[in-house]
């Protein structure tokens, strides 16, 4: 038989048909321009109020409230990975704290097993958040809306039921230390460890594994596929309803180990953890270069955002501004650095188009 | 009047899409602006329609140089445009959606009664018997597409540019909106038709522009002049050699990889039977609608099953999703739109490819980068995807390359039978033979392919067998015998015939 | 092996003098009723000749916050400190982390929940007996029978229970006569939610209710509010001395309000400071001393001031006399 | 069930054609509750107080869902609405009582803070092309210093006494507040219907790509949008300061989730292009009444935030299953 085709292609060239510059220049990877953002904020603080450098006060609380608010931004990443939102990881934290907080009040059991108690709560209410997105359609936005709403009720419930008000009072051991002591605190002979919090490496080893997650493994890469285009992740084979719930479960998961987190930093189980973290939980992400739409997602970057999230706000305390001053400024500040990051796009995108 | 751009210059981040691109038009013509994919046809239409800035040349009406800052000031201008994108609000009427750039108002209301009146003048112009006031997202692919002609209609145009008009739209329907481009031709506009399907365009052009890389390699010639071949030469920039894809021959003995046996599905097939052989290639022909990808989908377990069986490979299978599929029975389908169900656009050619082998990729869990772009050279080669980089967006190739990843995933898959659906809508007349020998070489190399296709050239150059469907159910099997002529004939009375008549058609 | 520091680094209260004491008082958040600690920190200031006193509001209602507030402060070289904790549950443990770097704490206007309290000595208004002199002014502005209904703030917070119990007490006290209704929590969040609760209550039951006792300052500027416009014979009883407050106890439309004594809270909560840093100890770590409640109707509403100046002075001899040991 | 496509002229067909709309499930609820609890009251909700005061604090929901509406009709958020109704509630106090400005002057200066912060956020939306979402929290932010700025935690109170008037007074026994909010929504209503703007916003929202080829400015979509979304926070803002009598920096805290909760059980689409102001109104009017319900029976205000997360739930997967069912019927 004869068809009229034309001539087989020619090998692939190896040069591409554009010049499209494979790497993109050091200073337009955002993650770059956060660092240089915030360098220049600490230097700034600094000049204005030495006291920014104080370890003990400053220093030292700094990255335990980076720790916590990393994780939060880390937990909201999760499902913006998917192109979703989780408007409930402040009521997830709230509600596996309780958990934790249950379990040592009742059954006495030690942190770690309360810790994990805690984290497996969490993770089920991101489940059952995701099971719902995924098998109705609604709007994610709006399940967990509607969801923080139910467990607003829920943890004063629950709290009112199961304490005197809304904190257990007991805490299991091992929380004064991680809520007190540094590495500096543990010595081996006369050495002793660095002034890190001892929550750190938790919110590091956090950090860590959704990297790797959504870096290396199957399961976090076809999260992001099904939030890049779900339809194709579909009919890739990817099962996506089960990838929407367990990005979820994730999520809550993260939210579970931030209210944690913070009920070591605060000193007990209560039923006001959670209550802000919504705002942060988008802030850092966002900052980091991920976007709303799904697709990507920089843990590093998230990472950074709530470290300038938290310079941020440690700098205006040290200011002393009154409340009104202060709100304004966080607020300005904010759309400054957002703003920045969209110049430092659009110069990127420019010099990219004359190369 | 004539409208001419000049030199034009348009570049993207990394894609110098316009390099110097000329066109010429001269009223009461209709012109061909041809090229392979990405040789910057739209890109031009985008130019000319004020949807892009250019970087360089300019754009004269009649010797006056025009600016055109949004798509509004080439409306003005009097230039009509259909974009190859669909590019209507489907939440809308279809009223609504013909006359949304000028919405008829009083005192600052939209002044309804002059907008469907509007609207049905243009409706009429091509004879569409449409409710005005239907909402755009009930109607079908076609009728939509049509409801993009009447809006460029509704322009007061001089100019009307047409961007892959016919895409999606049956002959019948295609003949009628050339019978109206003559018409307009004849009434003194001038007319732009940029499209794939040369036979079309040889029949109702009357000059040609041939863009290649961005440049003008043939600028307003009468199309008279040259042959359908010299056309392509001038694309492709090379000497045009035509090719024989191999005979194959399936002993008919062979236990059939997929088969149907009256099968119905919740979408409403009715009583389908079918099978495809290793080493075969099962044609699907049908219009638009007839619900070919819909049987696909079923198939894949993404619609529900009602009645019959589907065997593969001789067993009775129930298959609840894709990754069932292709990992249990080894099905890869590779979907009609590959935009919007093919890739994922924003993400790299390496997961584009790797996301159907992670699964096999990973060692102790973890998929390392590495492996990945190991794998994806293989398959980069083996099809000749053209990319700077694995690291290239595919969102970010051309349509043919884009084609070439969406199918790409599938052979990494290691798939044994493939559901290739319309894969070279869209694809110039180049890569479409590439694409066409790639199919062949893999029916050779012993999968079990079912090419659904509405281009009959296509299905009749491709296909060991052609099963015709029409309506949800299957009017009919028939022997490829690749004799153009007789086999067409043969499927369009299939088509045409009822269901009563379908049986004395049937061939062995 | 790994061991860990001993805990020797609990810095001995360190004394200072007058000239090097730096006082913050913080409040939970932006309320009004802390506003008259502003006045009394600058007062504090001059009469107590000390380095600085200084007023944060900035906590927003959340105990992170607060923590990384009186941090700052601390950083910022304020050494001595008076909280309002925003959660009595764990603010203990905000008063450990200032005690142990040797900083005197004051609990103020609230007092830590549970039966412990870290700071050196807690003052604050005894809220029970603040709701039963509230409640008890309630009986008798309704003649001493009727329906009574208790307006009051977030509901799982020890505080509030405090209330809640003193409210209880004193309608118990009137052997039936007067029915507390209805107790209804968490309108104190923002003013219109407190609006709405009021407007629905009094349209669900307004006919039947003959007092309401106000134990948090949104209901009752929005009951104060709601009763006038409904033209009901409600006696309505608020809680301290704002603007809108008073204006309605002159007006008649408020039939008396239970203050409480942020100034002497802040003025004597500075001297104790103050004392504290300059090298006393409390004879009785963590003591709770109530700061006083006044009950102010039309009768004595333009001669309570005179009263709460009584109690503040009576206050400080007490700590001099009683409660601090110098020396 | 029949499942003809046949369209036989005739009123039957209309009336199938409301009943297949979503707002209607919604009507239905809308009066099945409010029979429900009128019975359950003992018809105490249908006594002039009550009636009166169910529907007074029925007016803000409605204009700050609508305010919060238009923003979703271009697939946006504004999380601002809240703090910003506050600011403007706290500005039009400011200009009467320390200002001295009558009335109508400080309402028409509340709707101009209202408009100009909405524009302001759609003007930073176009021109950082970040997020709307991202955007309106930081303005949010930004807002609520303000609005804590104009008097501190201290309320205003005692401002002019025709406009307190104007918020108590009824007309044919319904509170004049209402009826101005539901003239508010009528305008609304028309404005996406019928105005030419607001076609274009809803091509905007309903596909960007397609309106931009039509010659619709999505800029000008996005800032039209934010600053009609701000003008409608002015004028709950004012409504507020009229029905309520006092004002201070704590007015728009309980309105950010109600603004979103009421067009969503209104079945208006987060992805934009669609909006339902009957929807709205009749989702303010629901919530509503699962207020009132808790104020009739003293229940626990915690068990109404459970309650009224599981209707935004149950309503919005009800009204998914059934536009599913019926596409499937038809
Ligand atoms: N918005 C864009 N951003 C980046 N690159 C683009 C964009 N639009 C087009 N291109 C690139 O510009 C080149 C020309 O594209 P264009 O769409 O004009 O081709 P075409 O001739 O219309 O092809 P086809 O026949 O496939 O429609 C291609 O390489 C394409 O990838
Ligand atoms: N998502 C959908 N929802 C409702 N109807 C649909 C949908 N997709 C397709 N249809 C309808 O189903 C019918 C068959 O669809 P489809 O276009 O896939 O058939 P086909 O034979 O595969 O044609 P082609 O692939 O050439 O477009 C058409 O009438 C179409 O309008
Ligand atoms: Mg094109
Ligand atoms: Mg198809």
């Amino acid at each position: 038989m004869t068809t009229r085709t034309a001539a087989p292609e020619a090998p692939p060239s190896a040069t591409p048909p554009s010049g499209r510059p494979a790497r993109i220049p050091l200073w337009a990877n955002p993650r770059v321009g956060l660092v240089v953002l915030l360098v220049g904020l600490v230097v700034l603080f600094t000049a204005l109020r030495p006291a920014f450098l104080d370890t003990t006060l400053t220093l030292v609380p700094l990255q335990s409230d980076i720790s916590v608010y990393a994780v939060v931004g880390l937990a909201q990443l999760a499902v913006l990975s998917l192109g979703q939102m989780n408007m409930a990881v402040g009521r997830m934290a709230a509600m596996s704290a309780f958990a934790t907080g249950l379990a040592y009040d009742r059954l006495g059991v030690p942190l770690i097993v309360g810790l994990i108690i805690g984290l497996a709560v969490g993770a089920l209410l991101g489940a059952l958040a995701g099971l719902i997105i995924s098998r109705t359609g609604v709007n994610s936005f709006v399940v967990t809306l509607a969801l923080d709403f139910a467990l607003v009720g829920l943890i004063t419930i629950l709290y009112t039921r199961f304490t005197d008000g809304v904190a257990f009072a007991g805490q299991p051991a091992g929380m004064t230390a991680l809520r007190n002591d540094t590495f500096a605190d543990y010595c081996m002979g006369e050495i002793c460890g660095p002034r890190i919090p001892l929550v750190v490496p938790l919110a590091l080893a956090a950090a860590l594994a959704v990297g790797l997650l959504f870096r290396y493994t199957r399961v976090g890469r076809e999260i992001l596929m099904t939030g890049a285009n779900s339809r194709a992740a579909q009919l890739s084979g990817i099962p996506t309803r089960d990838r929407v719930v367990q990005a979820h479960a994730l999520s809550g998961l993260l939210a579970g180990l931030a209210g944690f987190l913070l009920a070591a930093n605060n000193g007990a189980f209560s039923a006001s953890i959670g209550d802000q973290f919504l705002l942060p939980s988008f802030l850092g992400p966002v900052l980091g270069g991920t976007l709303l739409a799904g697709g990507a997602v920089s843990v590093l970057g998230t990472v950074l955002g709530a470290t300038l999230t938290q310079v941020i706000y440690k700098g205006l305390n040290l200011l002393q501004f009154q409340l009104d001053q202060l709100k304004l400024y966080i607020g300005l500040v904010l759309l400054v650095a957002l703003s920045l990051d969209r110049v430092r796009h659009v110069v990127a995108e420019r010099r990219g188009a004359r190369a | 009047m004539m409208l001419t751009a000049e030199n034009l210059v348009k570049t993207f981040p990394g894609v110098r899409a316009l390099d110097g691109a000329t066109l010429r038009l001269a009223s009461g013509s209709v012109h061909a602006l041809l090229g392979e994919n990405g040789a910057g046809k739209s890109t031009l239409v985008k130019i000319l329609t004020g949807v892009y800035r250019p970087d360089g040349g300019r754009i004269l009406l009649d010797d006056t140089e025009l600016r055109l800052s949004g798509p509004l000031d080439a409306q003005r201008a009097g230039i009509g445009v259909v974009h190859q994108e669909r590019n209507l609000i489907p939440a809308f009427s279809v009223a609504e959606n013909i006359v949304l750039h000028h919405l008829p108002r009083r005192a600052g209301l939209v002044d309804r009664a002059r907008m469907r009146t509007e609207a049905r003048r243009c409706l009429d112009l091509l004879d569409l018997d449409l409710d005005p006031d239907r909402p755009v997202a009930d109607l079908s692919v076609a009728q939509a597409q049509l409801v993009e002609i009447a809006k460029a209609l509704s322009v007061d145009s001089r100019v009307l540019l047409l961007d892959e008009p016919t895409a999606s739209l049956t002959g019948d329907e295609a003949d009628r909106l050339y019978t109206i481009v003559r018409k307009l031709r004849d009434s003194g506009h001038a007319v732009v038709l940029v499209s794939h399907k040369l036979e079309e365009v040889f029949a109702v052009a009357d000059t040609v522009t041939v863009l290649r890389d961005g440049r003008s390699v043939a600028e307003a010639e009468p199309l008279a002049d040259h042959t359908q071949d010299q056309v392509v030469d001038l694309m492709v920039g090379r000497a045009y050699a035509s090719v024989r894809l191999a005979e194959r021959h399936v002993d008919p003995a062979t236990e059939p990889a997929l088969r149907l046996r009256d099968l119905s599905t919740a979408r409403g097939h009715r009583d389908i039977s079918l099978q495809v052989r290793p080493g075969e290639i099962l044609g699907l022909y049908g219009l638009v609608g007839a619900g070919r990808s819909e049987l696909a989908k079923a198939l894949l377990g993404l619609d529900r099953i009602t009645g019959g069986t589907v065997e593969v490979r001789g067993r009775p299978v129930r298959i609840r999703d894709v990754g069932e599929a292709l990992r249990r029975y080894r099905i890869g389908y590779v979907p009609e739109n590959r935009k919007e169900e093919g890739l994922f656009l924003e993400q790299p050619i390496t997961r584009n490819i790797g996301v159907t082998v992670w699964r096999r990729l990973a060692r102790a869990g973890l998929v390392t980068e590495r492996a990945e772009r190991r794998l994806v050279a293989e398959y980069t080669d083996r099809l000749g995807i053209r990319a700077a980089s694995p690291r290239q967006l595919a969102g970010q190739l051309s349509g043919g390359n884009q084609q070439k990843v969406s199918l790409a995933k599938w052979l990494a898959a290691r798939c044994e039978i493939l559901i290739v659906d319309e894969p070279t809508v869209g694809i110039d007349v180049r890569t479409k033979a590439a694409f066409h020998q790639l199919i062949a070489e893999l029916a050779e190399s012993g999968l079990a392919l079912l090419l659904i296709s509405s281009d009959l050239p296509e299905i009749v150059t491709l296909a060991d067998r052609i099963a015709v469907l029409n309506d949800f159910t299957l009017r009919g099997e028939l022997t490829n015998d690749h004799d153009y002529g007789r086999m067409s004939q043969a499927i369009i009375r299939l088509i045409h015939a009822g269901p009563d008549g379908a049986g004395e058609e049937r061939a062995a | 092996g790994c061991t860990r520091k001993s805990e020797n680094d609990t810095s001995g209260a360190t004394t200072r003098t007058a000239d090097q004491v730096k006082i913050a008082l913080v409040p939970g958040g932006a309320h009004p009723y802390f506003q008259p600690w502003k006045t009394a920190a600058a007062q504090a200031r001059s009469e107590l000749k000390l380095a600085d006193v200084t007023f944060n509001e900035t906590s927003g209602w959340d105990q992170t916050k607060q923590n990384d507030v009186v941090r700052s402060l601390a950083a910022q070289g304020y050494n001595a400190f008076g909280i309002f904790g925003v959660s009595p549950e764990n603010i203990n443990a905000s008063f450990e982390d200032l005690k142990r770097q040797g900083f005197p704490v004051a609990s103020l206007a609230s007092c830590p929940a549970g039966d412990v309290n870290k700071a050196d000595f807690c003052l604050s208004t005894d809220v029970e007996l603040a709701a039963y002199k509230a409640a008890q002014a309630a009986v008798q502005a309704m003649g001493g029978q009727g329906n009574l209904v208790h307006l009051t703030g977030n509901k799982v917070d020890s505080n509030t229970q405090r209330r809640i119990a003193g409210v209880q007490k004193a309608v118990d006290e009137t052997g039936g006569k007067v029915k507390l209704l209805q107790t209804v929590t968490d309108v104190d969040k923002d003013l219109q939610s407190a609006q709405k609760a009021v407007a629905d209550l009094l349209a669900a039951k307004g006919t039947q209710i003959q007092g309401i006792v106000n134990t948090a300052y949104n209901p009752a500027v929005a009951a104060a509010e709601g009763v006038k416009q409904a033209k009901l014979p409600i006696k309505v009883i608020a809680i301290d001395d704002d603007q809108t407050i008073l204006a309605g106890i002159r007006d008649g439309s408020v039939a008396g309000t239970v203050l409480q004594n942020p100034v002497g809270q802040a003025t004597v909560g500075a001297y104790a400071l103050l004392k504290l840093s300059e090298g006393c100890t409390m004879s009785q770590p963590g003591v709770v001393v109530d700061s006083g409640s006044f009950v102010v109707t039309t009768a004595n509403v333009a001669s309570y001031e005179a009263d709460r100046s009584a109690k503040t002075d009576e206050l400080r001899k007490a700590f001099d006399s009683q409660y601090l040991r110098c020396g | 069930m029949t499942t003809t496509t046949a369209r036989p002229a005739g009123g039957g067909v209309r009336l199938r054609a409301v009943s297949r709309r979503p707002e209607f499930t919604l009507a239905v609820l809308a009066l099945a509750g409010f029979v429900a609890l009128a019975v359950a009251t003992g018809g105490n909700l249908l006594s002039s107080g009550t009636l009166g005061a169910f529907f007074r604090f029925l007016a803000v929901p409605i204009v700050i869902g609508l305010a919060q509406m238009v923003v979703l009709a271009i697939g946006q958020m504004n999380l601002s609405v809240g703090t910003l109704t506050g600011l403007c509630a706290m500005v039009a106090a400011w200009l009467m009582l320390e200002a001295g400005l009558p009335a109508p002057l400080a309402i028409l200066g509340a709707l101009v803070v209202g408009l100009a912060a909405g524009l302001l956020n759609g003007l930073l939306v176009v021109f950082t092309r970040i997020n709307g979402f991202i955007v309106t929290l930081a303005t949010m932010t930004i807002f609520e210093g303000l609005r804590y700025g104009v008097n501190g935690p201290d309320t205003f109170q005692g401002y002019s006494a025709g406009l307190r008037e104007f918020g108590s007074a009824s007309l044919l026994g319904l509170p004049v507040v209402f009826l101005v909010a539901l003239a508010v929504a009528g305008l609304v209503a028309v404005f996406f219907a019928r105005a030419v703007a607001g076609r274009q916003l809803l091509a905007t929202g309903g596909s960007p790509f397609a309106a931009r080829l039509s010659g619709v400015s999505n800029d000008r979509s996005v800032v039209v949008a934010h600053g009609l979304s701000g003008l409608l926070a002015g004028v709950a803002a004012v409504l507020t300061v009229a029905a309520s009598g006092s004002v201070n920096a704590s007015i728009g805290d309980d309105l950010l989730l109600p603004s979103f909760a009421a067009p969503i059980i209104g079945g208006v689409a987060l992805t934009g292009g669609v909006v339902s102001v009957v929807g709205t109104c009749l989702a303010a009017f629901l919530i509503r009444l699962v207020d009132v319900m808790q104020a009739q029976f003293d229940i626990n205000r915690r068990w109404i935030d459970l309650i009224v997360g599981a209707v935004v739930l149950g309503a919005v997967l009800l009204g998914t299953v059934r536009q599913r069912l019926l596409r499937r019927t038809s």
